[in-house]
C-alpha cells in the first residue's frame, strides 16, 4: 500500500532581495531562500491581489534563485516594478526540467526572454558548447556577460551581431561545424518549430521548453494540455520524440476559457 | 474487472472526475489508455467562461483546494473537440452546467446531439456565484432541473451533487424520481478558505474554493453511504480515492464505479490503471468479485 | 496578550473546544494553567446520556472522526462538578444541549444558576440522532433555542454553529437578533464515515461521526470570514488550529478569539501555551497586535 | 513552526493468530505483527460489530505481541473466545509505561488480571526482583511458568501460597528484607492504593498502573480524567508523586456518561 503523501504546497512567501534590471523590459527578482531544482523547471509566483503566473528559474544558488522577467502584460509589468522587501507567493518547483547530455557537441538556441530556462543550463554545459541568442535589438540581449562561453548573437533589426533569425546561425553551425548530439532551444513557438524542424533534417535530437496558460502547475486542471502532453507535468521541456507526436506543438492552445484555438489567436488574446 | 454501468461495458470501474485535465480528446484518449474505465470531460457551460484569475488550485497536503470558477469555451465553441470525439473507441459522460433550468435545458440537448455515452449535470459546483451548487442543495430546483435535462437528451443522464445539501439522500432520492439514471457524488466539499497570513489575504483569487483528495474521503464515503440506501439506480463514488483500497472502501459503502480526480496529483496519470489492478488484487486475494463487496458495509451482523 | 472578551479580561485568546477533557474542575484547571485562556466544559444535556459504544474517536492522520454521541451526566447530576467549580480562579464557558426548545431552556436556565462566566449553546453536533445539529441549520429553530435560552439565563450566551447550515452567516446574524451575544464556529464537519475494509464495517459504532482537526481547518476559516462580515458581535473561531499560524489565520478571518480541540491530540495540554507563545512571537516580529490584524483578511488592496 | 504530525490510526485489522487459554477465565490472544513498545503501554482492540476497549500487551516479541484477557463483561468473554483467523481492530501502542528503574532492589505487586501489563516488565527486571502475585485462587494465577525469577504467591481463598493479601506479603517482604527502591503494581485499585500506601509509610517510590473507561485513548475525549490526570495519556502508569496529588486515586471515578461516581459504584456499574 502507498502512503498518502503530504506536500503542503501553499505559497510559499518570499520577500524580494534584489531586483535588478537586465535590459529596459527585462527585470531579475532575486529570492534568499534555497529550492531543490533542475535547469528548465519553473515555479509559480503569486503578486497579492493580482495573479499568479509560471515563470522559470533563471538563476540558482545554494541559498538564493532568480526569475527573470519580460514586461508583457499587466502582471509582467507589476512584478519587475516590484522592490526589495515585497512580498511574493511561491509554489514549485513544477516540471520536469532539462534532460541534460554532458555532451561536448551540443547546441543552445535562445529567443528573447528564452534565455531565462536556458541560463542555469547553459552553466552546467561543458565549456564548447555552443550557444546562439537572438532577440529584438541590443538591449534585449539577456545576460550579456553571465557565461563563461562565447555567444553567437543575432538580432531582428541587426544592432548587434548577425541581422537575421537563431535558426539561421544554427543552420550555419550545423553545416560547417559538424554536426550535433543535442540542441536545446526556448524562446517564440514558431522559433522553437522551426530549430525543431531543423534538427530533424539533421537527425539532431532536441529539447524545447513550451508555454502555456497554467492554473494548477501540477498536472490537474487541465488548463496547459497540449496533445497528449500535459505542460506543466510532462514538460515544460519536450524532447524530438514528444514533439513528433504533438499535433498542437506550434499550432493551437488553450485560452483560460478551455477554448481551443491557433497559436496566432492564443497569443494575441495573451495581448489584452 | 470489465463492468456494466447502464447500457455499457466499460473496462474496469475506474472513472475521471469532471474538470480535471480538461476536453481535448488526446488527453483523454491518454487517460483512458493508461487503465481509466471511464471518461469525464469538464463540465461545459452555457457560455464562454474565463474562470476566475489565478491562483485557482492550491494542494493543502491531505487535499486540493480550488477556485477554477467554471471556465468554459462554452457549448457552441467545441466544434473542434466534438468532431475529433466522435471519432472515439473509448466511452465519456460529458458534464454540463447551467444558471438556469432553461440554460442546462438548452447545452444539454445541444450535447446530446454530439453522442456522448452519458451526460452529467453538476447541480453542485460551489465555485461561483451564478452557477451550479444552489440547485444541489434544494430538492425543488434539483427536480426541475433533472426533469427539464432528461426530457431534452437522448442517453442517459448522470446527477452530480453536492455534500453541502442538508440531506443528500434525499436530493437524490429526488433526481431519481425526476428520471436520474445514475447518481455522481460527490462534488468538491466547502466551500473552504485559505488565507496568507504574510499578505493577509485569501490565496485563491475567488477566495474561496472547494476542497477534494484525501481529507474529503470520509464526507464522500458518508454520502454515498448515505445516497446508496435511499435510491436503488447506480451511484458513481468519488471524493478523495487515492487507492485500491480507497476504491474498495467506497464501493463497500455502495458504489458501483469510482470516481477519480485529486489523487491525478499524487499519482499521475497511472492511477486508474494502479487503482484498477489494487482492487483486483485485493479481491482476488480474498476470492472476492465487485459484486460480492457492493453496499457491503449495510450488512449487519455477518 | 491578555484581552478583553465581553465581560471579562483573559490572560490570552486561546479557548479549549467543547467536549475535550471533560468538565471536571482539576483537569479543567490544568488546562488554564497550560496557558489556556478560557476553558469550555463538555455539553450538558438534560438527561443522563452514556453515548455511544467505542469505537467512538479516531485519528485519521489530518484529523479525528468523532461520534462520541453527546455522553453527559445529565444537568442534574453534576453537583459536585458545580461545587467545585464554584472555587475556582479561571473563567469558563459552560455548553449545554437540549433535544427541543424546551429542554434548552431548562438546562441553560439552571446552569447559569450555577453561575459560569459564560454559556455556550450547542445547536451543532451531528453525532446525535436527537439532538443538536437540526437547530443550527434552520434559521427558525436557531431562532427560538437563542431568544428561549437568552431569557431563560444571566451571563452572556455564546451561539456555537455547525458548517452545515446551508448559509452560517444568516444563521448567525439570525442569532444576534435573537440576542446572541457572541458566536462559536465551527463544530465538527461532515458527518463523515469511514469503512474498515477488512470487516466490511463502518469503523465507529455509530458509524458516522464528525470531522476535526487540520483537515476542517480550510471550512472553518470560511465560515468564520462569513460570520464575521455578517454580524457584529464576537466571534470564537476554531477548527483546526494546531498552531499560532493557523490562529492568526483564524483572527485575520474575523475572530476574537481561537478556540482549540483536537490539537491537543497532537501537541498536548501544553498546546495552549505554545500557540500563545507562537501568536505572540509572530505579532512582535512583526511589530503588531491583535487588534491589527482582527479581520485583515476582508480589507482588499492595501 | 512545527510541522503538522501524520499519524493515520485507524484500527490496524489483524487476525488472531493464536489463543491460549490460560486459566478458567483467562486467555490471551496473539498478533503476529510487530509493533514499537514499552511494558505498561496498551492498545484499544476492536471487535466489528461489537465494541472496542483497553487492553495491556502483555506478550511482547519482535514479530509478536498478545494480551492477555480476564473474561468479565460481555466484550471481554467475547474476545477470550476468539479464535485463529478471527480479525480484530487495533489502535495503539497507548500511553507512557512504566519507567524502568534497573535496581537491584525492586519489587514487582501484581492483583489478579493486574499480572498483564507487569509481565513484560518483569522480563526486563534483574534476576533478583521480588515478584509478589496474589489471586481469587490456584485457577487465577496468570504465567505460572513463564518468568525466571522467583515468585510468591497468595490467593483469597489459600489454595495456592499465602492465604490472604498481595500487600501481606509485600509488607513481610520490605520488614524482613530490607528497603526497596522501586515498587511496581498492578491490579484492584483498592490493592494498588494499600501498596501505595504501604510505600509511602517506608519511603520507597511506586508506580501502579490505573484504569478508567476510555474512548479515545489519546487524551482528547476526556473519558479517562482522573483528577488532573489524563489516565491514557499521561498514564496509565503514575509515580508516587502523581498519585500523592491524584484526590480521585482510589475514590472516583467517570461513568461512560461522564458522572463522576464513587469508585464502588463505578465498579458496579462496570458490571452490568
Ligand atoms: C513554464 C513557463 C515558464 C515561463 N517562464 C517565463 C520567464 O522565465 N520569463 C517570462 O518573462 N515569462 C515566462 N513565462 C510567461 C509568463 O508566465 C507570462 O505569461 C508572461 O510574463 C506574460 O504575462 P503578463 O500577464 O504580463 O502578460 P499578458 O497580459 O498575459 O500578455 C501580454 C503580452 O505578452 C505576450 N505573451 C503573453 N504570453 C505569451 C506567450 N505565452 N507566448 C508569447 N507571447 C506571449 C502577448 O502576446 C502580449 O504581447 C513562462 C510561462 C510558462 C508557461
Ligand atoms: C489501560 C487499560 C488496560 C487494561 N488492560 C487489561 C488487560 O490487560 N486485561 C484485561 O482483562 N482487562 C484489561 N483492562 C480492562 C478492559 O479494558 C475491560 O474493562 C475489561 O476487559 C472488562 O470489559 P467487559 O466489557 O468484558 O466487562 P464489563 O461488562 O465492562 O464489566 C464486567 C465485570 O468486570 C468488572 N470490571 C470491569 N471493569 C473493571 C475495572 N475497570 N476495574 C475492576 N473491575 C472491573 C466489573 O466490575 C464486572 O465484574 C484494561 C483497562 C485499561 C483502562
Ligand atoms: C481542479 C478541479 C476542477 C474541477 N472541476 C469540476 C468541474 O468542472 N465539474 C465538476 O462536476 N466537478 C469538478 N471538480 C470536482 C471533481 O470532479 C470531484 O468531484 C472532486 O474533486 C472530488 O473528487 P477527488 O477528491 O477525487 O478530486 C473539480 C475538481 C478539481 C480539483
Ligand atoms: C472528541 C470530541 C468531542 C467533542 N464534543 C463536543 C461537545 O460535547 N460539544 C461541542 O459543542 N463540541 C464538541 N466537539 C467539537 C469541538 O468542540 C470543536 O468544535 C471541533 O472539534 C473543531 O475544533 P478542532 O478542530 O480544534 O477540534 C467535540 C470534538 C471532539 C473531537
Ligand atoms: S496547469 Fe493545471 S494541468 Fe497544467
Ligand atoms: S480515553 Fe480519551 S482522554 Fe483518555
Amino acid at each position: 500500500m502507498m502512503t498518502k503523501p503530504v506536500m503542503d504546497q501553499k505559497p510559499l512567501m518570499l520577500r524580494v532581495t534584489e531586483n535588478k534590471r537586465e535590459a529596459p523590459d527585462y527585470a531579475t527578482l532575486f529570492f534568499d531562500h534555497s529550492l531543490a531544482f533542475r535547469p528548465g523547471q519553473f515555479v509559480m509566483v503569486w503578486i497579492p491581489g493580482l495573479d499568479e503566473k509560471p515563470y522559470t528559474i533563471s538563476h540558482h544558488g545554494p541559498h538564493r534563485f532568480g526569475i527573470t522577467i519580460e514586461a508583457k502584460g499587466v502582471f509582467s509589468r507589476k512584478a519587475i516594478a516590484l522592490t526589495k522587501g515585497d512580498l511574493v507567493g511561491i509554489r514549485g518547483p513544477f516540471g520536469n526540467g532539462f534532460d541534460i547530455q554532458f555532451s561536448q557537441r551540443s547546441a543552445v538556441v535562445a529567443g528573447g526572454c528564452g534565455m531565462a530556462p536556458l541560463a542555469t543550463l547553459v552553466e552546467q554545459l561543458p565549456g564548447d558548447t555552443t550557444l546562439i541568442h537572438g532577440a529584438r535589438s541590443k538591449d534585449a540581449i539577456l545576460f550579456p556577460d553571465r557565461f563563461a562561453l562565447a555567444r553567437e548573437i543575432c538580432t531582428d533589426d541587426g544592432s548587434l551581431g548577425h541581422k537575421g533569425l537563431v535558426t539561421d546561425l544554427l543552420e550555419r553551425r550545423i553545416t560547417d561545424g559538424g554536426s550535433l548530439d543535442m540542441v536545446y532551444a526556448c524562446g517564440p513557438e514558431i522559433m522553437m518549430y522551426k530549430v525543431f524542424q531543423l534538427c530533424e533534417t539533421h537527425g539532431i535530437p532536441c529539447q524545447v521548453s513550451l508555454e502555456r496558460y497554467m492554473r494548477c502547475g501540477f498536472g490537474v486542471c487541465g488548463a496547459c494540455v497540449c496533445g497528449k502532453q500535459v505542460v506543466c507535468k510532462d514538460g515544460p521541456v519536450f524532447g524530438s520524440e514528444a514533439l513528433r507526436e504533438m499535433k498542437d506543438f506550434n499550432k493551437k492552445a488553450l485560452l483560460k476559457s478551455g477554448r481551443e484555438v491557433d497559436l496566432s489567436l492564443y497569443f494575441s488574446w495573451r495581448c489584452r | 474487472m470489465g463492468i456494466r454501468f447502464l447500457h455499457r461495458t466499460l473496462k474496469n470501474p475506474t472513472v475521471l472526475a469532471s474538470g480535471i485535465l480538461g476536453n481535448s480528446k488526446d488527453i483523454l484518449e491518454r487517460v483512458h489508455e493508461a487503465g481509466c474505465g471511464l471518461v469525464t470531460l469538464k463540465s461545459i457551460g452555457p457560455e464562454p467562461r474565463d474562470g476566475h484569475n489565478n491562483p485557482t488550485v492550491i494542494d493543502l497536503g491531505c487535499g486540493l483546494i480550488n477556485a477554477v470558477g467554471l471556465p468554459s469555451p462554452g457549448y457552441l465553441n467545441m466544434e473542434n473537440e466534438w468532431a475529433e470525439l466522435e471519432h472515439r473507441d473509448f466511452p465519456i459522460i460529458a458534464s454540463i452546467y447551467g444558471g438556469s433550468v432553461d440554460e442546462y435545458r438548452r447545452v444539454a440537448e445541444y450535447v446530446s446531439s454530439k453522442k456522448p455515452d452519458f451526460i452529467e449535470i453538476n447541480i453542485s459546483c460551489p465555485n461561483s456565484e451564478q452557477h451550479g451548487m444552489i440547485f444541489g442543495i434544494n430538492r425543488d430546483s434539483s427536480r426541475a432541473v433533472v426533469s427539464a435535462v432528461k426530457k431534452a437528451i437522448s442517453v442517459p443522464l448522470i446527477v452530480k451533487l453536492t455534500p453541502q445539501a442538508p440531506d443528500i439522500a434525499d436530493i437524490a432520492r429526488t433526481c431519481e424520481d425526476a428520471g436520474a439514471d445514475a447518481i455522481c457524488a460527490i462534488n468538491t466539499v466547502g466551500p473552504g478558505m485559505v488565507i496568507d497570513i504574510e499578505s493577509k489575504r485569501p490565496v485563491l483569487a475567488f477566495k474561496k474554493g472547494g476542497l477534494s483528495g484525501p481529507m474529503i474521503k470520509p464526507i464522500a464515503v458518508r454520502c454515498v453511504f448515505d445516497i446508496y440506501k435511499a435510491v436503488s439506480i447506480p451511484v458513481i463514488g468519488l471524493g478523495g480515492i487515492t487507492t485500491g483500497e480507497d476504491a474498495i472502501e467506497m464501493v463497500m459503502a455502495g458504489a458501483e464505479l469510482v470516481g477519480i480526480g485529486t489523487a491525478v496529483r499524487y499519482r499521475g496519470i497511472e492511477v486508474f490503471q494502479k487503482i484498477a489492478d489494487e482492487m483486483e488484487a485485493w479481491l482476488s486475494q480474498r476470492n472476492l468479485t465487485l459484486a460480492d463487496i457492493k453496499g457491503a458495509a449495510h450488512k449487519e451482523g455477518e
